[in-house]
């Protein structure tokens, strides 16, 4: 399965190994690590929850549009839940293209679109407190309570 | 009867990961009003809604047996 | 060393673990793997060749040029030289920043840069003959003999 | 004494990977033009230049001892 939601540690390689191909000249790995840092702000673990069965439907959507812009890549995405520490990683996106700027562009877009439309929830374990982070977008706002793109099918 | 699913903090204020209800509501918005009767402090504001696993809007009927999930703005990546 | 060239197998991981840190938020990595086929013609083996020291050089060059640009960047690449043969890494670029949009910028900076201004040779082994291949940028012109942006020093 | 060092179609066209030269050329146009007057079929056009591994111009004086490298077009990546 090339779109998955694990709660065990991700080997960054068996994501990779999922897109090589006899015609892919560029592989793309985005991975997603946990920082400590963030304004400032010490963070000392999360913890990821997914709502599982949609995130894969959501992941595997992802997969399909970039097919649709970029016909010859291939994409898989790995994604954890649990309790993740300092520099655990949360997230691989590795994308395959014959040609590079496409693997850029096609992995950039897999991120944006996982932190729009995948249900996947952080919590931040501060020294002072915790907290369930909002959307990272920020600016993203959905009136229609219906992510812009997403097709109600 | 409607499953309904709550995740991160709508999880906190409700008090459960899933809860299955017997109500008479036609659709979403209908049960949003009727959650926020019983839970004053929920707030749906960017709060996005699956159906069946597929996103919803407010409009979006809903039957008896369909899951319904609340999604808070998400976080993951 | 975080800049090298190598003639031996490239373990992408090995990579991405010079430039893992605390306070990274995104890895970003491009593979570059040896192609089958280039608008329809078939390759059998690539031959790498490298300007040893030189090349080093180049690619350190780059790492300081990133770190001028996105200081809170890590670098590393790594090049491979002698015969590749289909789907073998020929290079490695690991780039980690706190944000993702930098690792990615940073990340194609480095791959364009390497195609400009280090002395790496391929040499196409087809089914029907062998040729080194020119600048791949095939835009790039060096009337004064000396690439853009490389300062004289 | 210049030491030359030669790459990719260069090294076909010369024969050799390395060549030491005992020379009176004060700069690398000239060094280009003795070049070209024992292997005509050189081309120098989009060909780069490194004097002791650093990027260098046709204006670029060398000196004895100095390693003056070829570059062709680069494909590495």
């Amino acid at each position: 399965m090339n779109f998955e939601i694990t709660d065990k540690p991700i080997i960054t390689q068996d994501i990779i190994n999922k897109v090589v191909d006899r015609n892919a000249g560029a592989v793309t790995t985005f991975i997603g690590t946990v920082r400590e840092l963030t304004k400032g702000k010490k963070t000392l673990f999360l913890i990821y929850e997914a709502y599982e069965k949609m995130a894969v439907k959501q992941l595997s959507r992802i997969g399909d549009e970039i097919i649709e812009k970029w016909p010859n890549a291939k994409v898989a995405i790995t994604h954890r839940v649990g309790k993740l520490e300092i520099t655990d990683i949360a997230v691989v996106i590795a994308v395959s293209t014959p040609h590079r700027k496409d693997a850029y562009d096609a992995n950039e877009y897999a991120i944006e679109r996982i932190k729009q439309i995948v249900p996947i929830w952080k919590k931040e374990h501060w020294e002072d407190g915790e907290t369930w982070v909002g959307n990272q977008l920020e600016t993203e706002q959905y009136p229609t309570g219906k992510p812009e793109g997403v097709s109600h099918d | 009867m409607i499953n309904l699913l709550l995740f991160a903090n709508f999880q906190e204020v409700i008090g459960s990961k899933a809860l299955s209800l017997e109500l008479n509501v036609n659709n979403i918005l209908e049960l949003k009003n009727y959650l926020l009767s019983k839970y004053p402090e929920l707030d749906f504001n960017f709060v996005m809604v699956a159906v069946n696993e597929e996103y919803a809007t407010d409009e979006t009927v809903i039957k008896s047996g369909d899951v319904v999930a609340f999604i808070p703005p998400v976080s993951g990546g």
